[in-house]
């Protein structure tokens, strides 16, 4: 094992020899630094191999050839090591950073102050005595100090005195504090007092430690005492800034870590309180800022004081975290920190690699800011940062809550996983600033209407396509600051990789189905592969297509019932609806792979036998489909949404999960999986995350992704089962009888037949098809849900039957329509028309369609309402039997006029040329046609294996008479409405063909009523827009967007919230001095009042 | 005895501290910040210190007044600003320049 | 005696503090800071006070045997020459800090460093 | 196969008196309307002679493949409907095709000639066909809202959703009818059916069609037969489904003449006594005070 | 006013949380456990006569090698900030300054003064460290007695350009040659900076000590080298 003192004696001969070296060579001064830091990660990974991970194994190193505490030593532990490695990882990376800066006389300074930094880092996470701490604290806080000033901006130097006068606050608290500690306990030796630590426990003693906790508090930026920190954040270089939160803070925090076992119970939750308000308070503050920068430091401050809260509720409920999840705390600490420091000083550089200060002049510059690298450096850091697996933070997070909550602290709990959304939004606010496309002005959540008749179609401007914008992107994309970035992503990806491996398998591996959870990480990897080889997109496709068919074949015949209803409708039903893809030309670097990625993480929802391997299924799911809407060319708005909705969603499933079967944990993973289903309410992502994806890609959302709820649902159906209210709520009172007996189902019930009626409802009034369709599948999911929450066999099966046959009908229809789209250039329905003639096999899809979807028999469509009303009124719902009623009619309406305006009536001038769909989106259109003519045709087909997989759940309350179905009610018989209806169809249709043959003839549209007259244009002519203007003249006040308003008022909420706690900041170096004395004086207070 | 010597220079050094604060003059402020360190050294050294006495006298009071004094007739000699107050901002533009361009 | 160096100590704390949060110059601020130091430094040294101890220095006077009792305590002086010179070097580095502040805004007012806020 | 035979005669049959009992039916109100207006009317035959002289016109016009099958899918629709009731109780002949559905496929499958209408309609190319689609639809979804909660109450009440046993339920005297045993959904249904006829005051929906446009313009020899013969056979059905839903179905053919002549009189008494909602106003209307009429039958049913 | 109340308050809470602190200590409770070893065996083990200097340079030599470093990170801050500025601007400041009527020198009696003091000074200096394992003082102190000589020789003369190459050179080897030395200890003794691979020699005399007298000269002429890198770097002429 190396000696940690060649670690400190390497770099302090280093840094004082650089000048010398620098002199000669600037290239052997660069190098030197390199080769030092480089060595202060290998040293820690020696110690690593050297000691016993299993027992955490710690050396300790004397100094002066005394053993302590007659002399300072230092102790090389596991903990240390692991630190140390991410820590000097970071430094070296930074310094990678910095080398791209080709600036002048900074050049030597900055590399010596780095050295120097990362010496005191060094120090404070090795040493073991207090003094020896506040000397290493000092050496780097200077190098800190003296690094922010290398913007040379009269802001840097500002924001340098703040930090430095909070900076000698800290020192001079510690000095303190460490001098009396020496005076009570004898020693300065950290394991000494630790030995004697009832020699503290009284009030002196707690005042002592608590000045150096305050101390370490405040170079950790605690809320409110910690404006000079956003204030460095603000000014300094953002490789300072890097620096700044990730190494330094770290070790400050391993110092904090370190000496938490001389804490009380009274320190702890002192502690615990500064750093889960300073958590909660950053991100609210964060989430008001507009420079880009100010942000990242909100976001560091608030990642600090959530490692802060850890450690301490770690340290109070300490059972609880060791046994929870193996490593205990300290694993949680090396996650959470690790994830952070890389994420966050990768955000930091690529901030400053791109020139992006405020978020305000991004949205207004019309250029694209990142190419594809930058783009998915950037999100895959932002995504780690949030917390998304497989990276650090995702799993860290689940450890905490499951510990809290597990420990009874719901509190904390609700306020890391609320922060933690906050932060999800900003951050992703942010990427999507940084990504999005000129076209996107990334408001855009509902349908955007043009004044009058549009002007032509803008179309998009090929970003960079002017010779200098490609030398100057190239350029951009290649140069060497992109090493630190690429760095800390390849860090963050290789550990999330890891861990991912090391969670989900935990060593089971018996055989190759254990690797299913892993698939979709392994595809991510393998595609992006491909992307960098230059792999065609077609093929890339083609191979998506038949990963997921051989994964289909390899896992799906393992399974039975329900899961397997729900497999095929994930798996099989995503490959058919990947071929429209093949129709794309050019490169499109990420999708195929996400793609594959979002269909394997939906199919192992199938295969998750754990909580936690759902929720990492789940979790992936919500990234990857997050990445696919983003695609959408004004999705960005949209986009925001559908994540900050879903990960809320997400985090309520994660709380759920662990209030065993309570009504509580019932309404927490209702909650979320409702989110995903975009019940009312909770909906209004869904309009806009439908529709702004690429058209081709829609359907994956509308068709798939959406019945992950649904099928989350039917698996934990027994929680809803139960009373919603607990019993003694309300005891005694009239309210009780009243109450009671009202079970999660009759809500779920209401719940889904609003939801019908209001997706409906809203569907009729949206003049852009791909709206039209996405309230459209709101509706249908509201259909689901009210047939599942009937928990009644016919119910299921028809939730079921839904389930299958919207996957056709739907997904048949968002292709057709993204064929339509596709050769129009237009979403609007009234402007298009008349598209009967051009495209004929696309309006027979339509037809079909929509016969399908209203319910109208013969076909499948017709299955399912039969089923519903007939289980609603087996079960006594009458009034959502009668609004499910009125919800289909409406739906008819709205169906109607999408075929009627789009293929009907008139053809536009500028679609004469029109032809039909490409061949690739017509092929899942056939096979949409096949499978519903087959299940129109053959009820029983599908009507019997649902029958056998609800039947284990169920007492049989149908029978067959052939191929009659008989429920207790009525009966129905698919097969002869069939030929019936064939019958009646032939008819007269033989009559017209055969009889009238001869007399018939085709003329123009405007033969007859025109006169054979053209009006001037085909517009007028052709009645499509406000289609069902009495409808909205008799129920308009129905569709006032009050859930989009509700929820407006929330985020207001927290943006006043945000912007009154943003006024603490005056800018103020003294208001900031005396907030620190304040929050000491207050902390001091509150702890010497509790003892 | 020693004790009254000490009320004494604590007196002294408290007396010098607000005067450092209050003194209109910067120079003199200075001076009195010098003084209170100089005091301090005397406290030092009855208190059985003197190491500490000597390091205070020699770089509390001596060597920071002296670099206060230095930075002190650095800012006046430039009371105004090179040519207007962005001036050092703009210097720097040309990296942020930089930063966009690679 | 301990206690009132201490006090001494605490009260230049105070007066360094006072002057950190009303004095609205920034070189003001800095002289406040060297007070805050000194005081800091002053309790530090009053700790390690023993009564009737001299200097922990062996010759004539001071023999090894039986020096406990006579002398006072060694580590905080030990400490407080470390911290000293640490607090040049901070007050040093605040000083061109500031020197470059006045360069390039022209004002040493606190209340002129409000570039950076919210 | 014989039985496919037989039940194909029937089928025949029962075709064959509907469509000339609805013909005839049609011929007699706008008689009777005449005679309310002041006016001598047509001949209780016309409806005849229209059909046959479109039938035999020497061209028929079309614009399109959605525009030739409109009629067709008009026709099927009002066909179907039909045969999926049970037009007389307990008569094998008119059973038709009631074992392929219950009340519900009988709901639904009226969408499915409304439906092609539409879209034959669409075709045109003529700004008033959509619109009176437009209005018509829109109609049709809120006088379906009285419509469906009556029906839910007579299905909570027997616990069916047959009609068959809907009408069996209501046998054995006058007091057993819907009409008396559940009197608000009657009233519910029957003013449900005053907007399903499409007379006054709910006539707007037509009213594109009284300027010489829209599908009767549109539509003209063949189509316009076609057209023509399933208003006789849809109205018959329409008909025949009120009389078994509420007034006790019928148990031969000349109670079911009379029953339904008699509900057709009260839509054609109204359509002459009230002039005419707007499209919003008859929308609003149906989901007053029939859809509350509606919602007491059901909740009714409930307690 | 409003702000100062708080303030007084603040304080006040604040000193009022100090009160236990101080109650807690007084002079009478006597030395110690560390303290005690260090009185009753430090003179032994390390030799110096000093008992403040044994416990700075090498129970604790590892704060003063820190301390040097954080004295290192002061003078590349305060060089890079101001320093920065002069290989330009300064430059043309003083060009014109010797043009214009900023040409001002240090008086003649300051000249002379100064030229007389030096190397009395920097004697002084090196004494002082040199006696740091016997006297009060050590290397700190020396070096900045003879920061002070240079200061002194700057006072003299505006225009005096030091011989920055030296002073850089000095420095660094200096403190390379600390390090060394303490991994000599590591090497040759008991742990890193252990004096003791040198013999103790007789204890109260100049060469004794191990090899704490080279430590402070060490230090003495590297904190010397920093302190009037500082102080140059913040000079203006005045």
């Amino acid at each position: 094992m190396v000696s940690p003192l060649y670690l400190i004696a390497m770099l302090l001969g280093a840094a004082f020899l650089h000048p010398l070296i620098q002199n000669r060579s600037k290239l052997a001064g660069q190098l030197v630094v390199l080769v030092v830091l480089g060595a202060t990660v290998a040293i820690p990974l020696q110690w690593l191999m050297a000691l016993d991970i299993a027992t955490m194994q710690t050396v300790v190193f004397q100094t002066a050839g005394f053993t302590a505490p007659l002399s300072i030593n230092l102790q090389v532990g596991v903990e240390e090591s692991l630190f140390l490695v991410i820590i000097n990882g970071g430094a070296l990376f930074s310094a990678l950073y910095f080398f791209r800066r080709r600036t002048r006389e900074w050049e030597g300074s900055v590399q010596i102050l780095l050295m120097t930094l990362v010496l005191g880092v060094n120090g404070l996470v090795l040493g073991r005595d207090l003094f020896n701490l506040f000397v290493f604290m000092e050496i780097s806080s200077l190098s800190l100090y003296a690094l922010v000033a290398t913007t040379k901006t009269a802001n840097s130097y500002e924001a340098g005195i703040k930090l430095m006068v909070a900076g000698g606050i800290a020192s001079a608290l510690f000095l303190i504090g460490v001098v009396f500690l020496y005076r009570m306990t004898g020693t300065l030796n950290l394991d000494d007092m630790i030995a004697n630590k009832q020699l503290l426990d009284n009030k002196a003693g707690i005042t002592a430690l608590f000045l150096i906790t305050a101390s370490l508090l405040i170079e950790l930026k605690p809320f409110p005492a910690n404006g000079w920190g956003a204030d460095v954040y603000q000014a300094a270089d953002p490789g300072v800034s890097a620096l700044t939160s990730g190494t330094s803070a770290t070790a400050i925090f391993f110092v904090l870590y370190k000496i938490t076992p001389l804490f009380g119970f009274e320190l702890l939750q002192v502690v615990a309180a500064s750093g889960g308000i300073t958590f909660i308070f950053s991100q609210l503050l964060a989430y008001k800022q507009d420079s880009v920068r100010r942000m990242l430091g909100y976001s560091s401050i608030g990642q600090i004081g959530l490692l802060i809260l850890v450690v301490a509720l770690g340290s109070l409920y300490g059972e609880a975290f060791t046994t929870t999840m193996f490593g205990g705390i300290f694993l949680l600490v090396l996650l959470l920190g690790g994830n952070h420091l890389f994420s966050k000083a990768g955000l930091f550089w690529m901030s400053g690699i791109t020139g992006q200060h405020s978020l305000g002049t991004m949205r207004q510059s019309k250029t694209v800011r990142l190419g594809p690298v930058g783009a998915a450096l950037q999100g895959i850091l932002t995504s780690a940062l949030a917390g998304f697996p497989p990276f650090p933070a995702f799993w860290a997070k689940w450890i905490v809550i499951t510990a809290l909550l597990a420990f009874g602290s719901y509190w904390w709990a609700s306020i890391i996983l609320i922060g933690s959304l906050i932060e999800a939004a900003y951050l992703f606010k942010w990427f999507l600033n940084a990504v999005k496309s000129p076209v996107d002005p990334g408001t855009v959540h509902d349908e955007v209407i043009p004044e009058d008749f549009p002007e032509e179609p803008v179309k998009e401007p090929m970003a960079g396509a002017s010779p200098a914008g490609i030398v100057a992107r190239i350029a951009r994309q290649s140069s060497g600051g992109w090493i630190a970035p690429f760095m800390a992503t390849a860090v963050l990806v290789a550990c999330g990789m890891l861990l991912a491996t090391m969670f989900i398998l935990r060593g089971r591996i018996s055989g190759y189905r254990d690797m299913v959870l892993l698939l979709p990480l392994a595809v991510l990897v393998l595609w992006t592969v491909f992307d960098v080889i230059r792999v065609p997109f077609k093929l890339q496709i083609g191979l998506a297509i038949i990963c997921s068919a051989g994964y289909g074949l390899v896992f799906l015949p393992g399974l039975d019932g329900i899961r397997l209803v729900f497999g095929l409708i994930f798996i099989a039903g995503s490959a058919v609806q990947m071929v429209p893809l093949l129709n794309r030309r050019g490169h499109h670097r990420g999708l195929a792979g996400m793609l594959l990625a979002l269909v394997f993480s939906l199919g192992n929802l199938l295969f998750a036998s754990s909580a936690l391997e759902f929720f990492f299924s789940w979790e992936l799911m919500t990234i990857t489909s997050f990445f696919l809407v983003v695609r959408g060319r004004q999705a960005s708005g949209a986009a925001l949404r559908y994540l900050v909705f879903s990960l809320g969603g997400a985090f309520s499933i994660l709380a759920g999960l662990f209030f065993g079967s309570s009504p509580l944990a019932a309404l927490l993973l209702g909650i979320g999986f409702l989110v995903k289903m975009g019940t009312l309410g909770l909906h209004i992502w869904l309009p806009g995350a439908y529709a702004e994806t690429d058209d081709d890609m829609s359907t994956f959302f509308s068709s798939v992704t959406s019945k992950a709820g649904l099928f989350m649902l039917f698996l934990l159906a027994g929680l809803f089962v139960q009373e919603a209210i607990p019993a003694g709520f309300a005891a005694g009172t009239r309210l009780e009888s009243l109450l009671s007996g009202i079970a999660f189902t009759d809500l779920l019930g209401w719940l889904g037949v609003v939801t019908a009626f209001a997706g409906a409802f809203l569907a009729l009034f949206k003049e852009d098809i791909k709206y039209t369709l996405a309230y459209s599948s709101m509706g249908q999911v509201g259909y689901m849900l009210l047939s599942f929450a009937l928990m009644s066999q016919l119910g299921w099966m028809n939730s079921l039957y839904l389930a299958v046959t919207h996957l056709m009908f739907k997904g048949m229809l968002f292709v057709a329509i993204s064929g339509v789209v596709y050769r129009t250039k237009t979403r609007l329905m009234y402007q298009m028309g008349g598209l009967i003639t051009r495209m004929p096999i696309t309006f027979f899809t339509v037809l079909i369609g929509i016969i399908a979807v209203s319910g109208v028999p013969p076909l499948t469509g017709f299955g399912a309402k039969w089923m519903l009303y007939t289980a609603l009124i087996e079960k006594g719902w009458y009034l959502q039997a009668a609004l499910a009623m009125f919800a289909s009619g409406i739906a008819f309406l709205y169906l109607f006029r999408l075929i009627h305006v789009i293929f009907l009536g008139q053809l536009k001038d500028e679609h004469r040329t029109v032809t039909e769909a490409p061949i690739w989106m017509l092929i899942p259109q056939v096979v949409g046609i096949a499978g519903i003519m087959l299940y129109s045709m053959y009820p029983s087909l599908l009507l019997k294996p649902l029958e056998a997989a609800v039947a284990p759940f169920f007492e049989t309350t149908i029978s067959w008479d052939g191929y009659t179905v008989l429920s207790t009610l009525g009966y129905w018989n698919g097969t002869a409405v069939m030929y019936v209806t064939m019958g009646v169809f032939l008819v007269p249709l033989l009559w017209l063909l055969i009889v009238q043959r001869k007399n018939t003839q085709k003329v123009g549209q405007f033969n007859i009523v025109y006169a054979a007259e053209r009006p001037y244009r085909p517009e007028t002519t052709h009645f499509g827009y406000n289609f069902f203007a009495p409808y909205e003249k008799a129920l308009g006040f129905l569709h006032k967007p009050l859930a989009t308003r509700f929820w407006y008022r929330v985020v207001s909420v927290a943006e006043v919230a945000g912007s009154m706690v943003r006024k603490l900041y005056t800018g103020n170096i003294q208001t900031y001095a005396l907030w620190i004395v304040i929050y000491t004086s207050i902390l001091l207070s509150i702890l010497q009042r509790g003892m | 005895m020693s004790q009254l010597m000490l009320v004494l220079f604590g007196l002294l050094m408290l007396v010098g501290a607000v005067a450092a604060l209050y003194l209109k003059d910067t120079v003199s402020a200075i001076l009195a910040a010098g003084s209170v360190s100089l005091v301090a050294s005397l406290v030092y050294l009855l208190l059985g210190a003197p190491d500490v006495a000597m390091t205070e006298a020699a770089i509390g009071s001596a060597l920071t007044t002296v670099v206060f004094l230095f930075s002190w007739a650095r800012i006046q000699h430039r009371p105004q600003p090179s040519k207007n107050p962005q001036s050092e901002e703009s210097d720097s533009n040309p990296d942020d320049q930089e930063d966009h361009q690679l | 005696m301990t206690h009132i160096v201490l006090a001494l100590g605490f009260l230049l704390v105070c007066i360094g503090f006072w002057g950190l949060m009303t004095r609205k110059e920034v070189f003001r601020l800095i002289i406040s800071f060297s007070l805050l130091d000194t005081g800091v430094h002053v309790i530090m040294v009053g700790i390690g006070y023993v009564r009737t101890g001299t200097a922990p220095i062996f010759d004539e006077a001071l023999a090894v045997a039986g020096a406990v009792g006579k002398v006072v305590d060694p580590v905080p002086s030990a400490l407080v020459l470390t911290a000293i010179v640490i607090g040049l070097a901070v007050t040093a580095l605040m000083l061109s800090f500031a020197i470059r502040l006045h360069a390039s805004r022209g004002s040493l007012a606190v209340d002129d460093m409000k570039e950076l806020k919210w | 196969m014989n039985e496919i035979m037989t039940k194909a005669w029937y089928t025949l049959i029962s075709l064959f008196v509907i469509t000339n009992y609805g013909l005839l039916l049609g011929g007699t109100m706008a008689r009777v309307r005449a005679k309310v207006q002041g006016r001598i009317g047509q001949p209780v035959w016309q409806p005849y002679i229209d059909i046959l002289k479109n039938n035999f016109k020497r061209t028929g016009i079309y614009h399109g493949v959605m525009f030739y099958l409109g009629p067709v899918f008009r026709l099927a629709g009002g066909l179907g409907t039909y045969l999926f009731i049970p037009a007389v109780y307990g008569s094998l002949v008119f059973s038709n095709f009631s074992f392929s559905g219950d009340l519900l496929l009988v709901m639904y499958f009226i969408f499915f000639g409304q439906l092609g209408m539409a879209l034959g309609a669409g075709q045109s190319g003529h700004p008033y066909s959509p619109l009176g689609v437009s209005r018509g639809l829109a109609q049709m979804t809120a006088f379906e809202v009285p419509f469906a909660l009556s029906v839910i109450a007579i299905a909570a009440q027997y616990q069916t959703l047959s009609i068959t046993e809907i009408v069996a339920a209501q046998q054995g005297g006058i007091l057993n009818w819907v009409a008396f045993t559940n009197p608000l959904a009657m009233v519910a249904g029957m003013i449900s059916f005053l907007g399903m006829s499409m007379g006054n005051p709910f006539s707007v929906v037509i009213a594109p069609q009284e300027i010489p446009i829209g599908p009767p313009t549109e539509m003209q020899s063949s189509f316009l037969g076609m057209l023509q013969t399933n208003r006789a056979i849809f109205n018959g059905a329409k008909l025949v489904l009120f009389m078994n839903l509420y007034f006790g179905g019928a148990t031969n053919i000349w109670i079911m003449v009379i029953k339904t002549f008699l509900i057709y009189l009260y839509t054609v008494i109204v359509d002459a006594s009230f002039p005419r909602f707007r499209t919003d106003q008859s929308i609003r209307f149906f989901l007053g005070t029939p859809a509350l009429i509606g919602i007491a039958a059901v909740v009714l049913q409930m307690l | 006013m409003m702000k100062r109340l708080i303030i007084i308050l603040a304080l006040a809470a604040i000193a009022l949380g100090f009160f236990p602190l101080a109650m807690r200590i007084s002079g009478d409770s006597g030395l110690t456990a560390l303290a005690t070893h260090y009185v009753e065996a430090g003179a032994d083990e390390l030799g110096a006569a000093n008992l403040v200097t044994s416990v700075v340079v090498s129970y604790r030599g590892l704060d003063t090698l820190g301390e040097v470093m954080v004295l290192f990170t002061a003078t590349t801050g305060v060089t890079a900030l101001l320093g920065a500025g002069k290989s330009k601007s300064h430059k043309k400041e003083k060009e014109s300054e010797r043009d214009g009527d900023g040409r001002r020198e240090g008086s003649e009696l300051l000249a002379t003064g100064a030229a007389f003091l030096f190397p009395i000074l920097v004697l002084f200096g090196i004494y002082i460290f040199l006696n740091g394992h016997l006297t009060p003082g050590g290397g700190f102190q020396g070096g900045v007695v003879l920061a002070s000589a240079f200061l002194l020789l700057l006072f003299s003369d505006c225009r005096l350009e030091l011989n920055h190459a030296l002073l850089k050179g000095a420095e660094a080897i200096s403190g390379a040659a600390y390090v060394a030395v303490g991994l000599l200890g590591l090497w040759l003794a008991g742990g890193f900076l252990d004096p003791r691979f040198l013999p103790a020699g007789e204890f109260g005399q100049l060469f004794s000590a191990g090899a704490i007298p080279i430590i402070y000269i060490l230090i003495g002429i590297k904190v010397g080298s920093e302190l009037t890198g500082i102080v140059d770097a913040m000079r203006r002429c005045s």
